[in-house]
């Protein structure tokens, strides 16, 4: 669809591009030198390292705590770990975990010869990690190709019951019902766990558990409804928190097909800190990239807490460097869902039209992306009929600016997580307004010099200012300004710091090395 | 379904959780009382714990409320009157052969719309060639003949118009309901039929429609069947087969 | 607003508007060589006859039914009406109306000097009529001058309890919620009593009778809030059923503002005999021009009974023709409140932008008139969320189009009649979405060619070929045929036709007489 | 008013008419049944006469309902419980002065948003200068320290927190009700108080608020107050005057 309502500018938004890419070029380099835990983690999951202890941790925490303990992670994981696995002692990885919980193997870093040695049998036990997600990229596509890959706009649909197996039937009646894509809220609290729980789960408070297990299940109930439906139903879930490259690699593992991932939600909203962050982004990103799955960033969310007319064009600046990010980890255009939301307070005059003027801003800035649309939550009040209404407006907008996934809006959004019926009813409306409305896209001509088209411009002449002034102050500076969500986050606050290491000359990541090796 | 729970509650995202949603207005004005008085009535609904989830001032006198909440009433299905149809659904070839087969003349039915109500769609969807939801009306059987009267029709001109035209069945649409006006028009109807033959067993069959008669039964009104809602034409000529012609031998 | 954004072509439209005028003129011959019961009992209205008798029959049917049985109406009531009473027999009009009532007074036709007197006295005394509706209209004025006009759109509420005194607080309450319009409904059975009621009334079966005294309580209850409000709150009835005529002269005498009024509504939905329906209407109207009044005619019944896509064309060629009736009567152009609606089935594709491309077209084919633009009503089942939604679009081409009167859509219109919420709720829908929306027609530019514009120009070539049918066959056979609303209404069937009276040589009305002189 | 009635029903659109609204889903496929199944309910509830106006089948084993009827239940107002302030609410300034002249120190708030509950922006808008509802938060008042958590505090960090800052009053924000989360972390506050202050006369003033609440009492969960929906940080503050300065003589 060519979409060239607004008649943007080419050469501001260039500059748009070039402000993001310098601004983003520090945090890069930060997060090519460092490394974390989970990095170090997620590496031992590709090479296949499964299960947990009694107490549900996971030994992929106990090797790295052990290794970073006598060694140090300096230089990754991979080599102390196939070193001592090297020696003989250990019939696999696992069994090497379990003695390194109780402090049971001595690990040092090889050289010369040990490390070729150890450096190429993790380069294989990793290759196998890659070996199955490629595999299950090529099972997507065949399945899309198919069971028929359904056309754009996307619904979205939640399903957030806490417990895997009530998931699974609402997961399938959803689907049903129409939804293109399921995804699984989160278990509150997950995100700051610093390892990823284990096996299939039956408690959470507000979302459930994201395990590989839970992956695992899921995908393999849409697989079965996808067939029934004969249309590919896609599974979402959150590489986000303090274990974002080890979700992220579970995900590719388990054939999850769009993750949500950001740049700085964490930071932001869960108050991870900034560096560990940008280090675990990068590394989850370029596995996302290699496992064809489509990234949802979270810019949505800091119209939660800052007003979304104030704040219009903090969304436009984090969406630039969210794609400068993503590419540079790897992603492609069509990999990108950048996130907006439909937050504008319902009761200022024109609501309506800046919803219009922002949402095709955002469309026309980065026409190849698979935006997710978000619906309103902050002035979702417990008046379910004005939240349907809203709701309405919602996807209208979607409809008329061509947003490529909508997240469909729940009328009793302000008051619990959705009831069955609150689906249905939410279903009627998007079903309704999309049937109804057609390509009204045709009839909308925002008129040169007018509302929508001035707006647009304003807002993205305010983002080339602020990113401006982000590449003067350094990005790091500005989120400790508040600059995203109105909340503000020192580089050395937050959790999970602890969890950062510079990396030293002589570090290897074998799954980062086969990362950059197999970019396309 | 086999094993099937007999006794269920409402379901909100769980099963068990009895939630449902509830909205009214109270004569109170938006002060300190009215959340707590809508609560007062959510209570004896039966909500237990419930929620205030909006309530607005409409004016200085009234207050509009949304209230969530769990029910503990239970719903015992085996207590439901399951109301299936009494009779199998024909197609118009089958009845025109009933009628022409048993009946050996023209099925004659008499419809209107009666008393102060003007609505003639519901009555015409039964009656008129067009029919509704894509089946022709009793307009189209070839064996039965309608007198459709249209609206505004006392009881007494579609009873004596009835009786003049010998019709087998006489048929009434009710669509206004404020004040019980369907109630009160079909009573008229009922009544006339009475006061017109006297002997019961002589009087033609007597059908109402329209979509709000839930709350009564035939009995309550003194007629033959109700049909309500979303009924069809071949719901209506299957009945007056299965009413008129009872031991017909239906070609399966 | 300058509307050109169908590109209708002027040839088209002058053709249109040509056929429509032929088509009219052999019933508006009609109109002026008849006369009927009610056009009769309306000039004793006009002169001030007032009062019924125990059984509620008012004193002008009384007058007229003895004039007609002794003398006929050929020649009008008011000849031998004001004979009789320059014979000093009766104190007044409504003294000779009681004996009339009884059998006790002789009517006969005046000749020469008599009647010369007679039509003098009848004269002067329907002239006080007009005195009052003259003052009433110059009243109207003042009190828009002094306490304001609101913008359009104007929003249009129903009260509707059946007790002039509940409605009363119910019109109060709606006109500070938002109303600009109070309308109170009718009682269902009025429009076909050949009589109206009198005094102030507290039953009705879903309406409330339309008497003088109930317009004059809910006038003044209403002067009281618009004082309050500080804007004048428009008050409608309906001016249709076998009184039309008389109900017209009510109003004007009792300051309403707008009447609900159509040139064939009773005719098709109340099988009223279209004869004594063409009379009486031009009677009527020719009152509210007088008035001031802004009728409002009833084409959005036809999409109840017709579907609303297959006879979209019959709306437009009913407006011309309610346009024609009207001019020719003597209405302006801004008293031409011409109706249509939203009646689309909302499951069918495309749904919205044909209701669009309807609305439009409307708005452009009669630049001056101020619409009156009807919710769904049939579409409407008991599901109030899809009702409030369905509403919230109708309300949303209600602004992009420019509609001048928008009548509130109820979410409970398929169950009940309004409760007290119902309306908060309606009018917090439509507040949300001219408030949201703003100028967004600014933005709305149907292509050339495009989806909305192509289905307007095909509604209008259908309407064109419609009206030549018409001219050809006459109107009355086309209603006979059922050309509107799908419902077949011969010129001699119905109710009413007993009323009807050829006009004689020598037929006298001065209320006819004044309102043609009157004519600016 | 006066003469105000005391006993009130539900208002459609005519005194006592005693309508509401109602909806719900129930674990019932949509066949012959359902609908006598949502009318038994509606029964139970106090419905008498009721209409299914609506429902609709949302896969093969549940059915959504809406429907509309009249309860006979009474609302008695005068056992509505009044939720009314028992203190007045102060300006920033009459807040300053007050405790500048009774306790000659500032007074010391601790807020977090405790447990997994992440939602920060109802706690900010009591707290943060910027405020909520064009007031401004507590950290606006000159004599208030406010220390603010931010959200995912544990009730013991929250505790020991307040413990360091000798703080006057402890602020628990809960927004997450799903499986009753926000009264679980509450509890798990009120216990983690009492466990470090065994003396109550010596702890702090424990207060918690979020949008939820309307179903407990300060006494079911062991706090001082509770702050619903739509609460300002002029009431939170001058609930403190009220509280921790009782007899403070306010200026008029
Ligand atoms: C169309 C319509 C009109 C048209 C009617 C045209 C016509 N020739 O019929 C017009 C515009 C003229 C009209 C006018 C009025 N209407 Co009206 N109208 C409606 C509307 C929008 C749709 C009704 C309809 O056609 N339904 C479609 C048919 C197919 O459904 P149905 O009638 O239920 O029929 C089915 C079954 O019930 C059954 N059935 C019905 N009759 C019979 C008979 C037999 C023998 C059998 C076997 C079956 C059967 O089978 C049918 C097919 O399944 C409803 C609102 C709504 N959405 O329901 C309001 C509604 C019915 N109207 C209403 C009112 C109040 C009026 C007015 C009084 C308002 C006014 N004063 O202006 C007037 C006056 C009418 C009068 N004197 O009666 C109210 C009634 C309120 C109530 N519950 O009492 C409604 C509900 C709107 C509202 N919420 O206020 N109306
Ligand atoms: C903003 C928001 C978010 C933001 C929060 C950002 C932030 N920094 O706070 C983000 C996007 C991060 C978020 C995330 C989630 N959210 Co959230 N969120 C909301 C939302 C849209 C608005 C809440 C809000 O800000 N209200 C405005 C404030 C001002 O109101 P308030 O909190 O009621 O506060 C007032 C009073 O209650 C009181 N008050 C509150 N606290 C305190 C404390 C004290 C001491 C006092 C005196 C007074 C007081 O005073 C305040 C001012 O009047 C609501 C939906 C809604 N419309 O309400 C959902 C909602 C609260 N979220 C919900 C959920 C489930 C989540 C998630 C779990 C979903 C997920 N898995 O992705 C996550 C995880 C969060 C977690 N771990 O807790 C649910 C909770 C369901 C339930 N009833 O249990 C809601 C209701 C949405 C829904 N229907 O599903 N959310
Ligand atoms: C980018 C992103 N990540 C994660 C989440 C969910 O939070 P959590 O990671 O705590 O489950 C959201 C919520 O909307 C989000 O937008
Ligand atoms: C033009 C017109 N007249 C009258 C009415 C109302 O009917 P009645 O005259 O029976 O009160 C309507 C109803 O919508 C109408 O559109």
């Amino acid at each position: 669809m060519p979409q060239t309502k607004l008649g943007l500018d080419p050469a501001v938004v260039r500059r748009a591009r070039a402000l993001a890419r310098k601004a983003a070029a520090p945090v890069e380099k930060l997060a090519h030198t460092h490394t974390t835990v989970s990095v170090e983690r997620a590496t031992l999951r590709l090479a296949g390292v499964t299960g947990a202890d009694a107490t549900g941790m996971p030994w992929v925490n106990h090797l790295v705590d052990a290794v970073r303990e006598q060694v140090g992670l300096e230089y990754g994981v991979a080599l102390p770990v196939w070193h001592a696995l090297a020696s003989g002692e250990h019939t696999d990885l696992v069994a090497m975990a379990e003695k390194a919980a109780t402090g049971g193997v001595r690990f040092a870093l090889p050289t010369g010869k040990d490390a070729e040695r150890a450096a190429k049998a993790a380069r294989k036990a990793v290759g196998t990690g890659f070996v199955r997600i490629d595999r299950n990229r090529r099972d997507r596509n065949k399945l899309l190709a198919k069971l028929g890959d359904p056309p754009k706009p996307w619904i979205y649909l939640i399903v957030a019951t806490g417990d895997i197996y009530e998931d699974i039937p609402q997961a399938q009646a959803a689907a049903r019902e129409g939804a293109d894509i399921v995804a699984v809220i989160r278990s509150t609290g997950q995100s700051l766990l610093d390892y990823v729980p284990e096996g299939a789960t039956r408690e959470g408070y507000a979302g459930t558990y994201a395990t590989q297990e839970n992956f695992r299940l899921m995908r393999a109930a849409l697989d079965d409804v996808s067939r029934e439906l004969g249309r590919y139903v896609r599974l979402t879930n959150y590489a986000s928190g303090l274990c974002m490259p080890e979700i992220a690699a579970l995900a590719g593992l388990e054939r999850l097909d769009m993750m949500l991932n950001d740049c700085m939600y964490g930071i932001i909203f869960r108050d991870i800190n900034p560096q560990r962050t940008f280090i675990d982004q990068r590394f989850s990103r370029a596995i996302h990239a290699r496992a064809g799955i489509v990234i949802n960033t979270g810019e949505d969310n800091y119209l939660t807490t800052a007003d979304a007319v104030d704040a219009a064009h903090t969304v436009i600046v984090s969406q630039l460097l969210n794609e400068r990010f993503g590419l540079e980890a790897g992603l492609q255009p069509w990999q990108l869902g950048l996130g907006h939301a439909f937050e504008i307070n319902p009761d200022i005059p024109d609501s309506f039209r800046l919803e219009l003027a922002h949402a095709l801003l955002v469309r026309e800035l980065f026409p190849e992306a698979p935006l997710k649309y978000m619906p309103p939550t902050k002035h979702m009040s417990g008046n379910v009929f004005a939240g349907y209404l809203l709701d309405a407006f919602f996807n209208l907008v979607g409809v008329m600016t061509g947003q490529g996934i909508i997240l469909v809006g729940m009328m009793t959004e302000g008051i619990h997580t959705p009831f069955l019926s609150d689906r249905d009813l939410a279903l009627e409306n998007v079903n309704y307004v999309r049937n109804a409305v057609g390509d009204l896209a045709e009839d909308f001509r925002p008129a040169p010099g007018g509302f929508v088209v001035e707006r647009a411009h304003r807002v993205l002449g305010e983002s080339v200012e602020l990113l401006q002034r982000i590449v003067d102050d350094g990005l790091l500076d500005a989120i400790a300004d508040g600059t995203f969500g109105i909340t503000k986050r020192p580089a050395d606050g937050g959790k999970g710091l602890d969890g950062v290491v510079k990396k030293a000359d002589g570090y290897l990541n074998p799954a980062s090395d086969l990362l950059e090796e197999g970019r396309t | 379904m086999t094993g099937e729970p007999k006794i269920v509650r409402p379901y909100g995202d769980t099963t068990g959780d009895g939630m449902v949603q509830l909205s009214f207005t109270l004569p109170v004005g938006k002060d300190g009382r009215a959340d707590g008085a809508a609560l007062q009535l959510a209570r004896k609904m039966g909500l237990e714990p419930a929620t205030v989830v909006h309530s607005k001032a409409m004016g200085p006198d009234f207050t509009f409320f949304v209230v969530y909440g769990r029910v503990s009433h239970l719903v015992d299905l085996s207590q439901v009157e399951v109301v299936e149809r009494e009779f199998p659904v024909l197609t118009a070839k089958e009845v025109n052969l009933a009628i022409r087969s048993r009946l050996r003349r023209k099925l004659v039915v008499v419809g209107a719309t009666v008393g102060t109500d003007a609505h003639t769609v519901g009555l015409d969807a039964i009656l008129n060639v067009k029919g509704f939801a894509g089946e022709k009306g009793l307009e189209y059987y070839r064996e039965v003949r309608v007198v459709n009267m249209g609206s505004q029709v006392t009881a007494d001109e579609l009873v004596a118009r009835a009786k003049a035209e010998h019709a087998d069945a006489l048929l009434t649409s009710q669509v206004v309901t404020q004040k019980d006006a369907h109630l009160h028009h079909t009573r008229e109807v009922s009544e006339a039929v009475v006061a017109t033959w006297p002997d019961a067993s002589h009087r033609p069959l007597v059908i109402v429609g329209g979509p709000r008669f839930d709350t009564v039964t035939p009995k309550d009104l003194g007629v033959d069947r109700i049909f309500g809602r979303g009924t069809t034409p071949a719901e209506v000529a299957s009945y007056l087969v299965h009413a008129l012609l009872p031991t017909a031998k239906v070609p399966a």
